[in-house]
């Protein structure tokens, strides 16, 4: 009973979501033509999962945002330490990152293309560039907040830099990792259409494109719900994962 | 009163290094954005000693503690370690901090090992490390809470972690900013009795910064009484006990009456700074 | 040719482009003249051809970019697809107080700039007096954007491709195509075909022609068995186009049998054409020292395969 | 003296950057025509503002920026409050953010279209909607992460909820919420192009548009680095203003 | 000794609510995980008393606070004050915490100021406000210090912040967990005169946590003994010394004995503790 009662919790919010989108729809504000109702969109969803290529679309996207994601946070994580650490790095990356992340994805398409071709490599370096730079920033300044006395502590302890990194700053930047790769999560699905825009044959970004050559609403909407579902599973699934690292925080929010 | 030789340290320490000589204060000045926090100090420390300070509360005492440790350096003067001027910390210095420092993302057992299982000690067997966490989860009376995170541990304990994790790292130098005020009586005896046991068995030297004037008479063998800010050594107190002391050493006339000499002299940098004002 | 070539081919997927493609596909014509192509799919022609610069494909199928980027030095034309005749068209709104090209004098037109429909309004815009630069305003969205924006009366006109005109003819019931390419053939046309890599040109001439070889029994199929051919195309390809649609997207554009396309070939119409567009992408696009037509379109190879 | 070498430190990253583009356009690991030379690109960028109109789209593109920045935040500081700070609001717009905040620009065009037209609003709703996105879970991250003593002592002291959170809460959480800013701050450049895909008139990112529309590459580099350029001076700017409100902070790195 | 008249307090308190009992610990209990904290502690507070709590570290004395001042709920039994049970902190209850927690973002003055600028004390004229500042700044001797950040201020001063802070809001009830513990012994005992006054003058009922057993007596009416954890009430003990203390009362006879014999409990329960483990 619990359970359920916790389960209709969960469910609330998209429920209200949907009547919303139905109210939308039935008050006449839009032109129903351009807006098509949610159980049409369900059917969408169901038809093209039923035979199959929708799936592997959407596998396609999730790998790709899993290894962009991935590997953006790989680099971000230590360059996001790098730049708050020490004061010659920061001195010089900090300004080429904040000049860096601020460029478009989609101005980058070209030169991409250009220089990296349109295979995988090419889709997973735009979703790489996305996650690394929404990342190394959200690093870099949980890094700067680190009260000194455990760096002092750990130094009076005969810890060399090295340990004081992985033993002192990592335990203690875990929370803003866990933010970072938040962030860089939604910010890399929300790139995923850019990235499928280099000559996309498969992945939603790839449907979505594809419907708008054919001005198909309902997929379009398909689309980007199941985008916002795949997003909304990952980031549950991180938040679980990461749940019991942050056991040892007092916290006002549990 | 004349169990204790008392002088005043006004010239800058004799600039030849001897042997035994461990620290060397060299008219060390400090201030802090308007205000002036040490104003001359020279003192030595020699290999061995237990040295406290002691002195109105704000008046410098961890400021100067921190220049032993390598976390703050001298406006004018230095800080010489066996002879050569600190410039940062290091595991030859243990430091006790005054709010604790305990990490919290470690357990209580982790935070005591913290310090043996950093490269320092790779001298060390596994066997020795884990008996030496042992030891000390015993000794502080944490084995309850070997597994505990600090935000479940009440202050007191978190106190006696603190003081475990600087102990089993075994540093030559101790240096402790008020490492039992958060303590019982009795716990505090225990602690007491537990480094003067440490001191006795490992021959280290010690720095302890302490309020109570009993504590400081009990442990140490040298006393540094220190002005208000801008704190200066306004004396030096040898005392005169020997090293195997117990708690029956309390009742004595000579230190009650050592205990009455020290808390005068406090009492006095205590109305000037109210003065001061 | 005895082994097999792999080639990498970029299309796009429109039935100007790739019908001839998926036809020959159909009936094996790439086995047959011993090519091994992989397709890659893409959305605009300006994609392709950068994906052609940085060396992920061989050859494409395009529409009128094929007169931009081998002017630019980009790649070479060596075979026409099919002339893009009704394809772009122009669409007005009279609910906005558009209804004839004097209307449009001072009025947005969302168009996708550099594309098909964008040469195609141009020239519509100067054979009816209007000044594209200074008369009206052009907006650049991409054609599922445009075509948004006319339906939701944000713009009161949109040039646009097949098979927008279809939302568009179904949303707005009182739209009203002012004019289509058609009107302006054969005087301009515009060209969709293909072109090949640089240096691909030079080293694999005998790929390209055999790309035309596997082409031309496809062209013929299309135009003598329109019907059975697109019905194919519809289930094999375009299955989420019906069929009737499919018709009218064929009707929009011009093919022409082999001998009809060597004979413009040879007399230099096609090159007149591709030239006309290519002057339009120097002036608008700031192309400096565009390459004519004549030096980047190589009709032998064609003319070669066609005997 | 003094002074001149800091102004050349900050240089430095920058020279180096440039240095390494000459480079590789002149090791021929790519085709010459594929990488203008930097300076084909600044003599673009000067040429153009010279004729004014570049100013001009810059200056669109900085408002919109800006305008997308300051309401995005707006909105993001107090729903992050919420939901780190209400369980009933968490539980209930947590999923929608987490939903929502993937789900990616340019595939919302066409509904933007739609609803905003293709007017400023449009542009400057896109802007909004990632900056709010981006920013919501780093302030939600940070609140979440407060020691929860200093709540009781404002307790203890009478505070009601209100008081709690504007004279606890917000202070606490400044910190986070210039992260935050400077995290949606990039992500809004980022989304600059999206934004003026929706009709690209004027901005940089139009420029951009059109720009790649014939492949005129110098000019796409120029819009590129005018973009880069000009979020690294706003990240400066914003970190200079608020370098003051974290003076209280034991912080590792200065 | 007969000063003191001592009784352990066994069944739970009368249930009948007088008009100046003011705190009821009626049976309570309290686990923390597989740890038993507080083991069916029953007192009453009244009206006016200064009550102090002794016992040793990690008894359970903060956790029997936390739930009078409203942070933790018993999980057995109740705690009633003025005869409805405790559901959350309030300004009546004006708590300084063991670890202070000074607000890092306000400087000395503000930190200060922060309880009178609430709602609460929206009936409070600006003019007063500010006097009550100043008063406190000058009375913890903070004056050079007012526009520091905490991160700026030494552990003593930072107590004394916290401690100024929790007088200004003037609460009527005050819970103060080891207050004193990062003093010198004169600033300690200006503290404790301070506070002697402030319950005087305006009649307040005060808690108290420590661990000095002279300033338990120093300072309070009724001293209870916790136990070692699982805490209960081991004694309560009345201090029969008038509102009216000064210094020269520690010299008493009476005083001396009253401290010796608790001395004596605190260490049966420290003794008990060890053997515990
Ligand atoms: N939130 C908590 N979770 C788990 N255990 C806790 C928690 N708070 C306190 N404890 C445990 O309860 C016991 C009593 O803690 P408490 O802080 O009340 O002790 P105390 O008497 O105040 O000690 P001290 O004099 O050292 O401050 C300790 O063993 C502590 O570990
Ligand atoms: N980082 C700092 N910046 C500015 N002032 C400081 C800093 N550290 C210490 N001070 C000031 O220096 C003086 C001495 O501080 P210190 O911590 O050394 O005192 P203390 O003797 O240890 O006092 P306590 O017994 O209260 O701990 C204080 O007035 C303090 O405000
Ligand atoms: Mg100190
Ligand atoms: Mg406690």
């Amino acid at each position: 009973m619990q359970r359920l009662a916790e389960f209709g919790w969960r469910l609330l919010p998209f429920i209200a979501a949907i009547t919303i989108w139905y109210l939308v729809r039935w008050s006449g504000l839009v032109d129903q033509g351009l807006l098509p109702p949610p159980h049409a969109v369900f059917v969408e969803i169901w038809r093209r999962s039923l035979d199959g290529g929708f799936l592997l679309d959407a596998w396609m996207s999730v790998r790709r945002v899993l290894l962009g994601l991935f590997f953006g946070m790989l680099l971000a994580v230590p360059v996001g330490f790098l730049i708050g650490w020490n004061r010659g790095v920061r001195r010089f990356v900090d300004p080429l990152v904040n000049f860096f992340r601020a460029l478009p994805p989609i101005a980058l398409i070209p030169l991409v293309i250009v220089y990296l071709g349109i295979g995988e490599v090419a889709k997973v370096a735009i979703l790489f560039y996305a996650a690394f730079f929404a990342g190394v920033i959200v690093m870099y300044e949980g890094m700067s907040q680190i009260n000194p006395l455990f760096v002092r502590v750990a130094r009076t302890l005969g810890a060399t830099d090295w340990e004081i990194f992985y033993k002192v700053i990592i335990p203690l930047t875990i929370p803003h990792v866990l933010t970072a790769t938040r962030v860089a999560l939604g910010v890399a699905w929300a790139t995923l259409v850019a990235s499928e825009l280099v000559a996309a044959q498969n992945g939603i970004g790839a449907v979505i494109q594809n419907a708008s050559a054919f001005f198909q609403l309902t997929t379009i909407y398909a689309g980007i719900v199941t985008i916002g579902f795949f997003a909304l599973l990952m980031d549950s699934v991180l938040r679980a994962i990461t749940r019991n690292f942050l056991n040892w925080q007092d916290r006002v929010a549990q | 009163m004349n169990a204790s030789a008392s002088f005043q340290l006004c010239e800058p320490a004799a600039s030849a290094h001897s042997p035994d000589v461990k620290v060397q204060f060299r008219d060390v000045y400090k201030t802090y954005g308007r205000i002036e926090v040490v104003h001359g100090v020279s003192f030595d420390i020699n290999e061995g000693d237990f040295i406290s300070l002691v002195g109105p509360s704000g008046c410098g005492k961890t400021t100067m503690m921190n220049m032993l440790a390598g976390f703050t350096e001298p406006d004018r003067g230095e800080v010489l370690l066996e002879g050569n001027r600190v410039t940062g910390p290091g595991p030859d210095r243990g430091v006790m901090f005054q709010d604790y420092g305990v990490f919290p993302w470690l357990t209580v057992e982790q935070n005591i090992r913290f310090g043996l299982d950093l490269r320092v000690k790779r001298g060390m067997s596994k066997e020795e490390k884990r008996e030496t966490v042992e030891k000390y989860i015993a000794l502080m009376r944490l084995g309850d809470f070997r597994d505990a995170w600090p935000k479940n541990l009440s202050g007191g304990m978190r106190q006696r972690l603190a003081l475990a994790r600087a102990y089993a790292a075994n540093p030559h130098f101790l240096l402790m900013d008020e490492p039992f005020g958060a303590l019982d009586a009795q716990t505090r005896s225990a602690m007491h009795d537990l480094l003067l046991g440490i001191m006795q068995s490992e021959r280290k030297t010690a720095l302890l910064i302490t309020h109570s004037v009993e504590e400081a008479i009990y442990l140490s063998n040298r006393i540094l009484v220190i002005s208000a800010r801008p704190s200066r050594v306004v004396e030096e107190i040898r005392v005169p006990f020997s090293d195997q002391r117990d708690r029956e050493l309390l009742d004595t006339h000579e230190f009650i009456e050592m205990r009455r000499h020290l808390r005068d002299l406090v009492m006095q940098q205590y109305a000037q700074q109210q003065e001061l004002r | 040719a005895g082994s097999t070539d792999p080639i990498r081919v970029g299309y796009l997927h429109t039935l100007a482009v790739d019908g001839q493609i998926w036809t020959a596909q159909h009936q094996g014509e790439w086995e047959k003249q011993g090519l091994k192509p992989t397709f890659t799919r893409f959305y605009t022609g300006l994609e392709i051809f950068q994906a052609m610069v940085g060396g992920s494909i061989d050859v494409l199928a395009t529409g009128a970019v094929i007169s931009n980027f081998p002017s630019r030095g980009q790649g070479k034309a060596f075979l026409i697809n099919s002339v893009e005749f009704a394809t772009a068209q122009l669409w007005v709104n009279p609910a906005m107080g558009v209804s004839s090209f004097a209307d449009l004098k001072g009025k947005r037109i969302a168009t996708s700039i550099g594309t098909t429909a964008h040469v195609f309004l141009d020239t519509a815009l100067r054979a009816n007096g209007i000044d594209p630069k200074s008369d009206v305003q052009i907006i650049n969205q991409r054609m599922p954007d445009a075509t948004t924006a006319f339906i939701s009366g944000a713009v009161p006109a949109v040039a646009l491709w097949v098979p927008f005109n279809l939302q568009v003819r179904e949303r707005v019931k009182d739209a009203k195509m002012l004019v289509d390419a058609s009107k302006f053939y054969p005087d301009a046309a515009i060209l969709g075909g293909w072109a090949a890599r640089n240096d691909f040109y030079d080293e694999r001439k005998d790929v390209l022609e055999r790309i035309i070889k596997t082409w031309l029994p496809a062209n013929k199929e299309l135009i003598e068995n329109t019907d059975a051919t697109l019905k194919m195309l519809q289930q094999t390809q375009y299955p989420d186009v019906p069929l009737s649609e499919l018709t009218e997207q064929f009707k929009a554009e011009k093919l022409f049998p082999a001998e009809k396309w060597a004979e413009m070939y040879k007399d230099g119409t096609v090159t007149a054409w591709l030239n006309r567009v290519t002057d339009f992408y120097a002036k608008i696009g700031g192309i400096s020292d565009a390459v004519p037509a004549s030096k980047y379109f190589d009709p032998s190879l064609f003319l070669k395969a066609v005997g």
